[in-house]
Protein backbone atom coordinates (compact mmCIF):
# COMPACT_ATOMS: atom_id res chain seq x y z
CA UNK A 1 0.00 0.00 0.00
CA UNK A 2 1.45 3.44 -1.45
CA UNK A 3 1.48 5.54 1.82
CA UNK A 4 0.40 9.45 0.70
CA UNK A 5 1.79 12.40 2.48
CA UNK A 6 -0.43 14.98 3.62
CA UNK A 7 1.40 18.65 2.44
CA UNK A 8 -0.05 21.83 3.26
CA UNK A 9 1.29 25.67 3.10
CA UNK A 10 -0.74 27.72 5.13
CA UNK A 11 -1.06 31.24 6.57
CA UNK A 12 -3.63 29.60 9.49
CA UNK A 13 -2.58 27.99 12.18
CA UNK A 14 -3.42 24.37 12.60
CA UNK A 15 -4.50 21.78 15.15
CA UNK A 16 -2.05 19.22 16.16
CA UNK A 17 -4.55 16.68 17.79
CA UNK A 18 -7.05 17.11 14.38
CA UNK A 19 -3.74 16.43 12.58
CA UNK A 20 -2.69 12.97 14.27
CA UNK A 21 -6.56 12.47 14.03
CA UNK A 22 -6.86 12.58 10.38
CA UNK A 23 -3.93 10.33 10.16
CA UNK A 24 -4.56 7.23 12.60
CA UNK A 25 -8.54 7.07 13.21
CA UNK A 26 -9.74 4.00 12.43
CA UNK A 27 -6.19 2.17 11.99
CA UNK A 28 -4.96 -0.80 14.62
CA UNK A 29 -1.29 -1.11 13.03
CA UNK A 30 0.35 2.40 14.08
CA UNK A 31 1.99 1.59 17.31
CA UNK A 32 3.69 5.01 17.54
CA UNK A 33 3.15 8.97 16.38
CA UNK A 34 5.74 11.58 16.74
CA UNK A 35 4.86 15.33 16.55
CA UNK A 36 6.99 18.15 15.69
CA UNK A 37 6.00 21.73 16.32
CA UNK A 38 8.36 24.09 15.78
CA UNK A 39 7.40 27.63 17.26
CA UNK A 40 8.46 31.15 17.03
CA UNK A 41 10.78 32.65 20.10
CA UNK A 42 10.94 35.96 21.28
CA UNK A 43 14.79 35.83 21.58
CA UNK A 44 14.82 37.34 24.99
CA UNK A 45 12.08 40.10 23.94
CA UNK A 46 14.12 41.19 21.01
CA UNK A 47 11.66 39.93 18.58
CA UNK A 48 8.26 41.07 18.11
CA UNK A 49 7.33 38.77 15.27
CA UNK A 50 8.94 36.84 11.82
CA UNK A 51 7.55 36.86 8.61
CA UNK A 52 7.79 33.91 6.44
CA UNK A 53 8.04 34.03 2.88
CA UNK A 54 7.97 31.30 0.43
CA UNK A 55 8.38 29.91 -3.16
CA UNK A 56 4.46 29.01 -3.80
CA UNK A 57 3.97 25.98 -5.77
CA UNK A 58 7.34 25.22 -5.13
CA UNK A 59 7.54 24.61 -1.30
CA UNK A 60 4.65 22.03 -1.81
CA UNK A 61 6.19 20.14 -4.07
CA UNK A 62 9.80 20.17 -2.09
CA UNK A 63 8.12 19.14 1.09
CA UNK A 64 6.20 16.28 -0.88
CA UNK A 65 9.62 15.39 -2.20
CA UNK A 66 11.08 15.14 1.06
CA UNK A 67 8.32 13.64 3.00
CA UNK A 68 7.85 10.58 -0.23
CA UNK A 69 11.50 10.23 1.09
CA UNK A 70 11.16 9.73 4.47
CA UNK A 71 8.11 7.39 3.52
CA UNK A 72 10.05 5.19 1.54
CA UNK A 73 13.10 5.36 4.04
CA UNK A 74 11.87 4.80 7.52
CA UNK A 75 8.16 2.49 6.18
CA UNK A 76 6.50 5.47 7.84
CA UNK A 77 2.52 4.40 7.79
CA UNK A 78 1.76 8.13 7.73
CA UNK A 79 3.40 12.01 7.38
CA UNK A 80 1.97 14.98 7.86
CA UNK A 81 3.71 18.43 7.13
CA UNK A 82 2.23 21.83 7.52
CA UNK A 83 4.24 25.53 7.22
CA UNK A 84 2.86 28.44 7.63
CA UNK A 85 3.60 31.67 5.84
CA UNK A 86 3.13 35.51 6.71
CA UNK A 87 3.47 36.97 10.10
CA UNK A 88 3.80 35.08 12.88
CA UNK A 89 3.81 36.20 16.78
CA UNK A 90 6.45 34.32 19.29
CA UNK A 91 4.75 31.73 20.92
CA UNK A 92 2.50 30.65 17.94
CA UNK A 93 3.51 27.72 15.40
CA UNK A 94 5.36 27.80 12.51
CA UNK A 95 5.72 24.43 11.09
CA UNK A 96 4.18 20.86 12.27
CA UNK A 97 5.08 17.52 11.21
CA UNK A 98 3.25 14.12 12.47
CA UNK A 99 5.26 11.15 11.21
CA UNK A 100 3.32 7.19 11.98
CA UNK A 101 5.11 3.92 12.13
CA UNK A 102 4.47 0.87 13.75
CA UNK A 103 7.49 0.91 16.12
CA UNK A 104 8.51 3.89 17.89
CA UNK A 105 12.67 4.45 16.57
CA UNK A 106 11.09 4.58 13.15
CA UNK A 107 8.77 7.19 13.72
CA UNK A 108 11.43 9.34 15.46
CA UNK A 109 13.36 9.13 12.69
CA UNK A 110 10.73 10.38 10.44
CA UNK A 111 9.78 13.31 11.75
CA UNK A 112 13.68 14.15 12.57
CA UNK A 113 14.51 13.65 9.26
CA UNK A 114 11.57 15.27 7.37
CA UNK A 115 12.82 18.85 9.66
CA UNK A 116 16.43 18.22 8.81
CA UNK A 117 15.67 18.37 5.11
CA UNK A 118 12.74 20.78 5.46
CA UNK A 119 15.03 23.43 6.84
CA UNK A 120 17.47 22.89 4.18
CA UNK A 121 15.38 22.39 1.06
CA UNK A 122 12.06 23.66 1.75
CA UNK A 123 11.53 27.56 -0.11
CA UNK A 124 10.64 29.71 3.23
CA UNK A 125 12.56 32.32 4.12
CA UNK A 126 12.48 34.13 7.91
CA UNK A 127 12.53 37.88 8.07
CA UNK A 128 13.05 39.45 11.91
CA UNK A 129 10.52 41.95 13.41
CA UNK A 130 12.67 43.67 15.83
CA UNK A 131 10.77 45.02 19.38
CA UNK A 132 12.31 48.02 19.09
CA UNK A 133 10.67 48.94 15.44
CA UNK A 134 14.35 49.22 13.73
CA UNK A 135 15.40 46.90 12.46
CA UNK A 136 14.31 43.64 9.98
CA UNK A 137 17.09 41.43 8.87
CA UNK A 138 16.47 38.40 7.29
CA UNK A 139 17.69 35.29 8.90
CA UNK A 140 20.94 33.69 8.07
CA UNK A 141 20.91 30.01 7.02
CA UNK A 142 23.15 28.15 9.58
CA UNK A 143 25.88 25.96 8.65
CA UNK A 144 24.07 23.37 11.56
CA UNK A 145 21.13 23.09 9.63
CA UNK A 146 23.29 21.62 6.81
CA UNK A 147 25.24 19.23 9.23
CA UNK A 148 22.17 18.09 10.75
CA UNK A 149 20.87 17.05 7.41
CA UNK A 150 24.07 15.44 6.12
CA UNK A 151 24.08 12.77 9.08
CA UNK A 152 21.03 11.21 7.35
CA UNK A 153 23.42 10.32 3.70
CA UNK B 1 11.55 33.36 -26.42
CA UNK B 2 11.23 35.38 -22.95
CA UNK B 3 11.43 32.92 -19.48
CA UNK B 4 10.18 33.48 -16.01
CA UNK B 5 12.21 34.63 -13.53
CA UNK B 6 10.72 34.74 -10.03
CA UNK B 7 12.71 36.22 -6.92
CA UNK B 8 12.56 35.64 -3.32
CA UNK B 9 13.23 37.15 -0.28
CA UNK B 10 16.55 39.79 0.07
CA UNK B 11 17.21 38.68 -3.72
CA UNK B 12 13.70 40.00 -4.17
CA UNK B 13 14.09 42.80 -2.40
CA UNK B 14 17.42 44.19 -3.66
CA UNK B 15 16.32 43.60 -7.38
CA UNK B 16 13.15 45.49 -6.45
CA UNK B 17 10.62 43.08 -8.14
CA UNK B 18 8.81 39.66 -7.05
CA UNK B 19 9.46 38.63 -11.10
CA UNK B 20 9.64 39.51 -14.80
CA UNK B 21 10.19 38.12 -17.74
CA UNK B 22 13.07 38.49 -19.96
CA UNK B 23 15.17 37.35 -23.03
CA UNK B 24 17.73 34.94 -22.14
CA UNK B 25 20.54 35.83 -25.21
CA UNK B 26 21.63 32.92 -26.96
CA UNK B 27 25.50 32.38 -25.26
CA UNK B 28 24.04 32.35 -21.65
CA UNK B 29 23.50 28.43 -21.43
CA UNK B 30 24.04 27.33 -17.72
CA UNK B 31 22.66 28.55 -14.24
CA UNK B 32 26.10 30.27 -13.76
CA UNK B 33 26.04 32.23 -16.75
CA UNK B 34 22.58 33.30 -16.81
CA UNK B 35 23.76 34.88 -12.71
CA UNK B 36 26.32 36.47 -14.42
CA UNK B 37 24.38 37.87 -17.34
CA UNK B 38 21.88 39.58 -14.67
CA UNK B 39 24.73 41.39 -12.74
CA UNK B 40 25.23 42.82 -16.16
CA UNK B 41 21.08 44.71 -16.38
CA UNK B 42 22.11 47.69 -13.59
CA UNK B 43 23.39 48.31 -9.75
CA UNK B 44 20.16 46.71 -8.16
CA UNK B 45 20.87 43.03 -10.16
CA UNK B 46 24.96 43.45 -9.16
CA UNK B 47 23.94 44.12 -5.89
CA UNK B 48 21.58 40.77 -5.30
CA UNK B 49 23.81 38.51 -6.93
CA UNK B 50 27.03 40.03 -5.45
CA UNK B 51 28.02 36.47 -4.10
CA UNK B 52 26.81 33.65 -6.62
CA UNK B 53 28.47 30.80 -4.89
CA UNK B 54 25.28 31.64 -2.15
CA UNK B 55 22.32 32.03 -4.39
CA UNK B 56 20.23 28.94 -4.93
CA UNK B 57 18.12 28.35 -8.39
CA UNK B 58 14.87 26.43 -9.43
CA UNK B 59 14.39 25.67 -12.51
CA UNK B 60 10.15 24.76 -12.67
CA UNK B 61 10.05 24.21 -9.36
CA UNK B 62 12.90 21.97 -8.72
CA UNK B 63 16.55 23.00 -7.29
CA UNK B 64 19.44 22.79 -9.62
CA UNK B 65 23.25 23.40 -9.60
CA UNK B 66 24.79 26.19 -11.00
CA UNK B 67 26.39 24.04 -13.41
CA UNK B 68 23.16 22.90 -14.91
CA UNK B 69 21.58 24.12 -18.38
CA UNK B 70 18.86 26.57 -18.50
CA UNK B 71 17.58 25.24 -21.95
CA UNK B 72 13.54 24.44 -21.90
CA UNK B 73 12.92 26.52 -18.53
CA UNK B 74 9.98 27.87 -18.40
CA UNK B 75 10.05 29.76 -14.91
CA UNK B 76 13.53 30.05 -12.63
CA UNK B 77 13.53 30.50 -9.09
CA UNK B 78 16.62 32.78 -7.76
CA UNK B 79 16.63 32.92 -3.87
CA UNK B 80 19.30 33.21 -0.92
CA UNK B 81 19.25 30.19 1.14
CA UNK B 82 16.43 28.89 2.48
CA UNK B 83 15.77 29.27 6.49
CA UNK B 84 12.13 27.38 7.04
CA UNK B 85 11.13 25.38 9.21
CA UNK C 1 14.98 27.96 37.32
CA UNK C 2 14.25 24.47 38.20
CA UNK C 3 12.16 22.74 35.32
CA UNK C 4 9.36 20.33 37.15
CA UNK C 5 8.20 17.70 34.79
CA UNK C 6 4.73 16.81 34.72
CA UNK C 7 4.22 12.86 35.81
CA UNK C 8 0.99 11.18 35.39
CA UNK C 9 -0.05 7.40 35.66
CA UNK C 10 -4.17 6.93 34.75
CA UNK C 11 -6.62 4.62 33.43
CA UNK C 12 -8.23 7.48 31.16
CA UNK C 13 -6.71 8.29 27.81
CA UNK C 14 -5.41 12.29 27.43
CA UNK C 15 -5.38 14.92 25.23
CA UNK C 16 -1.96 15.68 23.35
CA UNK C 17 -3.13 19.63 22.74
CA UNK C 18 -4.40 20.41 26.12
CA UNK C 19 -1.02 18.42 27.71
CA UNK C 20 0.92 20.68 24.89
CA UNK C 21 -0.62 24.01 25.45
CA UNK C 22 0.17 23.28 29.25
CA UNK C 23 3.58 23.32 28.41
CA UNK C 24 3.71 26.23 25.88
CA UNK C 25 0.86 28.80 27.02
CA UNK C 26 2.25 32.31 27.80
CA UNK C 27 5.82 31.71 26.93
CA UNK C 28 7.85 33.07 23.64
CA UNK C 29 11.19 30.50 24.39
CA UNK C 30 10.12 27.15 23.46
CA UNK C 31 11.16 27.21 19.47
CA UNK C 32 10.43 23.14 19.40
CA UNK C 33 7.84 20.88 20.93
CA UNK C 34 8.29 16.93 20.33
CA UNK C 35 5.29 14.36 21.46
CA UNK C 36 5.66 11.17 21.21
CA UNK C 37 2.01 9.00 21.27
CA UNK C 38 2.33 5.02 21.70
CA UNK C 39 -0.49 3.28 20.78
CA UNK C 40 -2.04 -0.33 20.98
CA UNK C 41 -1.56 -2.42 17.92
CA UNK C 42 -4.03 -5.39 16.96
CA UNK C 43 -0.88 -7.30 15.80
CA UNK C 44 -2.75 -8.19 12.05
CA UNK C 45 -5.65 -9.02 13.62
CA UNK C 46 -4.36 -11.80 16.66
CA UNK C 47 -4.55 -9.16 19.64
CA UNK C 48 -8.25 -8.02 21.26
CA UNK C 49 -6.87 -5.86 23.69
CA UNK C 50 -3.75 -4.60 26.21
CA UNK C 51 -3.82 -5.40 30.10
CA UNK C 52 -1.24 -2.69 31.74
CA UNK C 53 -0.23 -3.66 34.91
CA UNK C 54 2.00 -1.11 37.21
CA UNK C 55 3.25 -0.70 40.51
CA UNK C 56 1.61 1.98 41.87
CA UNK C 57 4.45 4.91 43.39
CA UNK C 58 7.23 3.19 42.00
CA UNK C 59 6.16 3.96 38.31
CA UNK C 60 5.98 7.51 39.02
CA UNK C 61 9.08 7.52 41.48
CA UNK C 62 10.99 6.44 38.28
CA UNK C 63 9.24 7.96 35.51
CA UNK C 64 10.13 10.91 37.63
CA UNK C 65 13.80 9.95 37.89
CA UNK C 66 14.03 9.59 34.03
CA UNK C 67 12.08 12.86 33.29
CA UNK C 68 14.54 14.46 35.68
CA UNK C 69 17.54 13.19 33.81
CA UNK C 70 16.72 14.20 30.58
CA UNK C 71 15.76 17.85 31.56
CA UNK C 72 19.26 17.93 32.67
CA UNK C 73 20.98 16.23 29.65
CA UNK C 74 19.05 17.86 27.12
CA UNK C 75 17.89 21.25 29.04
CA UNK C 76 14.65 21.12 28.57
CA UNK C 77 12.36 23.91 29.27
CA UNK C 78 9.65 21.19 29.87
CA UNK C 79 8.64 17.67 29.93
CA UNK C 80 5.30 15.59 30.52
CA UNK C 81 5.17 11.78 30.78
CA UNK C 82 1.78 10.00 31.06
CA UNK C 83 1.32 6.26 31.18
CA UNK C 84 -2.42 4.24 31.38
CA UNK C 85 -3.27 1.21 32.80
CA UNK C 86 -5.51 -1.00 32.83
CA UNK C 87 -7.12 -2.71 29.57
CA UNK C 88 -6.43 -0.93 26.61
CA UNK C 89 -8.04 -1.73 22.94
CA UNK C 90 -6.06 -1.27 19.54
CA UNK C 91 -5.64 2.30 18.36
CA UNK C 92 -5.88 3.79 21.94
CA UNK C 93 -2.95 5.81 23.53
CA UNK C 94 -0.83 3.75 25.73
CA UNK C 95 1.69 6.62 27.05
CA UNK C 96 2.78 10.23 26.24
CA UNK C 97 5.77 12.23 26.05
CA UNK C 98 6.13 15.93 25.04
CA UNK C 99 9.74 17.68 25.24
CA UNK C 100 9.42 21.08 24.64
CA UNK C 101 13.12 23.37 24.37
CA UNK C 102 14.69 26.47 22.56
CA UNK C 103 15.52 24.20 19.50
CA UNK C 104 14.76 20.77 17.49
CA UNK C 105 17.51 18.38 18.33
CA UNK C 106 17.07 18.68 22.17
CA UNK C 107 13.00 18.22 21.97
CA UNK C 108 13.80 15.25 19.70
CA UNK C 109 16.32 13.71 21.98
CA UNK C 110 14.58 14.64 25.21
CA UNK C 111 11.29 12.51 23.97
CA UNK C 112 13.10 9.75 22.77
CA UNK C 113 15.36 9.41 25.71
CA UNK C 114 12.76 9.41 27.92
CA UNK C 115 10.89 7.01 26.09
CA UNK C 116 13.89 4.84 26.23
CA UNK C 117 14.44 5.17 29.66
CA UNK C 118 10.30 4.48 30.71
CA UNK C 119 10.54 1.11 28.57
CA UNK C 120 13.15 -0.51 30.58
CA UNK C 121 12.81 0.60 33.69
CA UNK C 122 9.29 1.81 34.49
CA UNK C 123 7.30 -0.87 36.34
CA UNK C 124 4.44 -1.34 33.95
CA UNK C 125 3.84 -4.56 32.15
CA UNK C 126 2.01 -5.62 29.42
CA UNK C 127 -0.45 -8.81 28.64
CA UNK C 128 -1.76 -9.96 25.66
CA UNK C 129 -5.83 -10.47 24.97
CA UNK C 130 -5.70 -12.52 22.16
CA UNK C 131 -8.45 -12.18 19.64
CA UNK C 132 -9.52 -15.62 19.57
CA UNK C 133 -10.01 -15.87 23.44
CA UNK C 134 -7.80 -18.46 23.64
CA UNK C 135 -4.24 -17.18 25.30
CA UNK C 136 -3.54 -14.37 27.83
CA UNK C 137 0.34 -14.16 27.46
CA UNK C 138 3.05 -11.60 29.31
CA UNK C 139 4.70 -9.80 27.07
CA UNK C 140 8.55 -10.56 26.90
CA UNK C 141 11.23 -7.45 27.16
CA UNK C 142 12.97 -6.78 23.80
CA UNK C 143 16.58 -7.08 24.01
CA UNK C 144 16.21 -4.12 21.43
CA UNK C 145 14.58 -1.77 24.23
CA UNK C 146 18.04 -2.98 26.19
CA UNK C 147 20.01 -2.06 23.29
CA UNK C 148 17.92 1.67 22.34
CA UNK C 149 18.26 2.64 25.66
CA UNK C 150 22.57 2.13 26.08
CA UNK C 151 22.60 3.82 23.02
CA UNK C 152 22.56 7.26 25.14
CA UNK C 153 25.20 6.27 27.99
CA UNK D 1 10.46 -8.06 62.45
CA UNK D 2 8.57 -8.48 59.06
CA UNK D 3 9.22 -6.91 55.59
CA UNK D 4 6.48 -6.43 52.78
CA UNK D 5 6.63 -8.19 50.02
CA UNK D 6 5.17 -6.73 46.61
CA UNK D 7 4.92 -9.13 43.36
CA UNK D 8 3.73 -7.88 39.79
CA UNK D 9 2.59 -9.22 36.62
CA UNK D 10 3.62 -13.23 36.21
CA UNK D 11 5.47 -13.43 39.66
CA UNK D 12 2.81 -12.51 40.92
CA UNK D 13 0.45 -14.81 38.64
CA UNK D 14 2.61 -17.90 39.96
CA UNK D 15 2.91 -17.36 43.45
CA UNK D 16 -0.97 -16.52 43.44
CA UNK D 17 -0.99 -13.66 45.73
CA UNK D 18 -0.16 -9.56 45.31
CA UNK D 19 1.61 -8.88 48.25
CA UNK D 20 2.29 -10.20 51.83
CA UNK D 21 4.26 -9.49 55.06
CA UNK D 22 7.08 -12.29 56.07
CA UNK D 23 9.82 -12.56 58.65
CA UNK D 24 13.28 -12.60 56.69
CA UNK D 25 15.78 -15.29 58.48
CA UNK D 26 18.97 -13.38 59.66
CA UNK D 27 21.23 -15.54 57.07
CA UNK D 28 19.32 -13.75 54.81
CA UNK D 29 21.34 -11.21 53.44
CA UNK D 30 21.35 -10.06 50.18
CA UNK D 31 18.72 -9.94 47.21
CA UNK D 32 19.76 -13.20 45.99
CA UNK D 33 19.97 -14.58 49.50
CA UNK D 34 16.19 -13.56 49.32
CA UNK D 35 15.23 -15.07 46.11
CA UNK D 36 16.99 -18.17 46.76
CA UNK D 37 15.28 -18.31 50.44
CA UNK D 38 11.33 -17.75 48.82
CA UNK D 39 12.03 -20.46 46.51
CA UNK D 40 12.54 -22.79 49.52
CA UNK D 41 8.91 -21.83 50.71
CA UNK D 42 6.91 -23.73 48.26
CA UNK D 43 6.02 -25.33 44.48
CA UNK D 44 4.51 -21.81 43.59
CA UNK D 45 7.73 -19.95 44.84
CA UNK D 46 10.24 -21.90 42.88
CA UNK D 47 7.64 -21.53 40.09
CA UNK D 48 7.71 -18.40 40.07
CA UNK D 49 11.41 -17.64 40.77
CA UNK D 50 12.79 -20.56 38.31
CA UNK D 51 15.22 -18.31 36.98
CA UNK D 52 16.03 -15.77 39.25
CA UNK D 53 18.51 -13.76 36.84
CA UNK D 54 15.60 -12.05 34.82
CA UNK D 55 13.82 -11.85 38.15
CA UNK D 56 13.77 -7.75 39.19
CA UNK D 57 13.93 -6.30 42.25
CA UNK D 58 12.87 -3.27 43.52
CA UNK D 59 13.89 -1.84 47.61
CA UNK D 60 11.58 0.79 48.60
CA UNK D 61 10.44 1.41 44.74
CA UNK D 62 14.03 2.07 43.72
CA UNK D 63 15.93 -0.52 41.33
CA UNK D 64 18.67 -2.66 43.02
CA UNK D 65 21.14 -5.41 42.00
CA UNK D 66 20.83 -9.01 42.97
CA UNK D 67 23.58 -8.33 45.00
CA UNK D 68 22.01 -5.42 47.50
CA UNK D 69 21.80 -5.66 51.30
CA UNK D 70 17.97 -5.90 52.00
CA UNK D 71 18.48 -4.57 55.64
CA UNK D 72 16.69 -1.82 56.32
CA UNK D 73 14.02 -2.59 53.97
CA UNK D 74 10.32 -1.44 54.21
CA UNK D 75 8.84 -3.20 51.23
CA UNK D 76 10.65 -5.02 48.20
CA UNK D 77 8.73 -5.31 44.83
CA UNK D 78 9.71 -8.65 42.89
CA UNK D 79 8.97 -8.50 39.10
CA UNK D 80 9.84 -9.55 35.83
CA UNK D 81 11.48 -7.36 33.45
CA UNK D 82 9.05 -4.44 32.44
CA UNK D 83 7.51 -3.81 29.35
CA UNK D 84 5.64 -0.89 29.08
CA UNK D 85 5.75 2.32 27.02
Amino acid sequence: MTVIPTIRVQSTDFDLQSEIDTLTMGRRDIGAVVTFSGLCRDECGALSALELEHYPGMAEAEMRRIAEMAIERFSLLGLTALHRYGKIMPGENIVLVVAAAPHRQAAFDGASFMMDFLKTSAPFWKKEHAADGTARDWVAAKDADDTARDKWR
Amino acid sequence: MSTKLVYFAWVRERIGKPEEEIVIPDNVVTVRDLLNHLKSLGEEYENALQYPEVIRVAIDQEHVEHSEKIAGAREIGIFPPMTGG
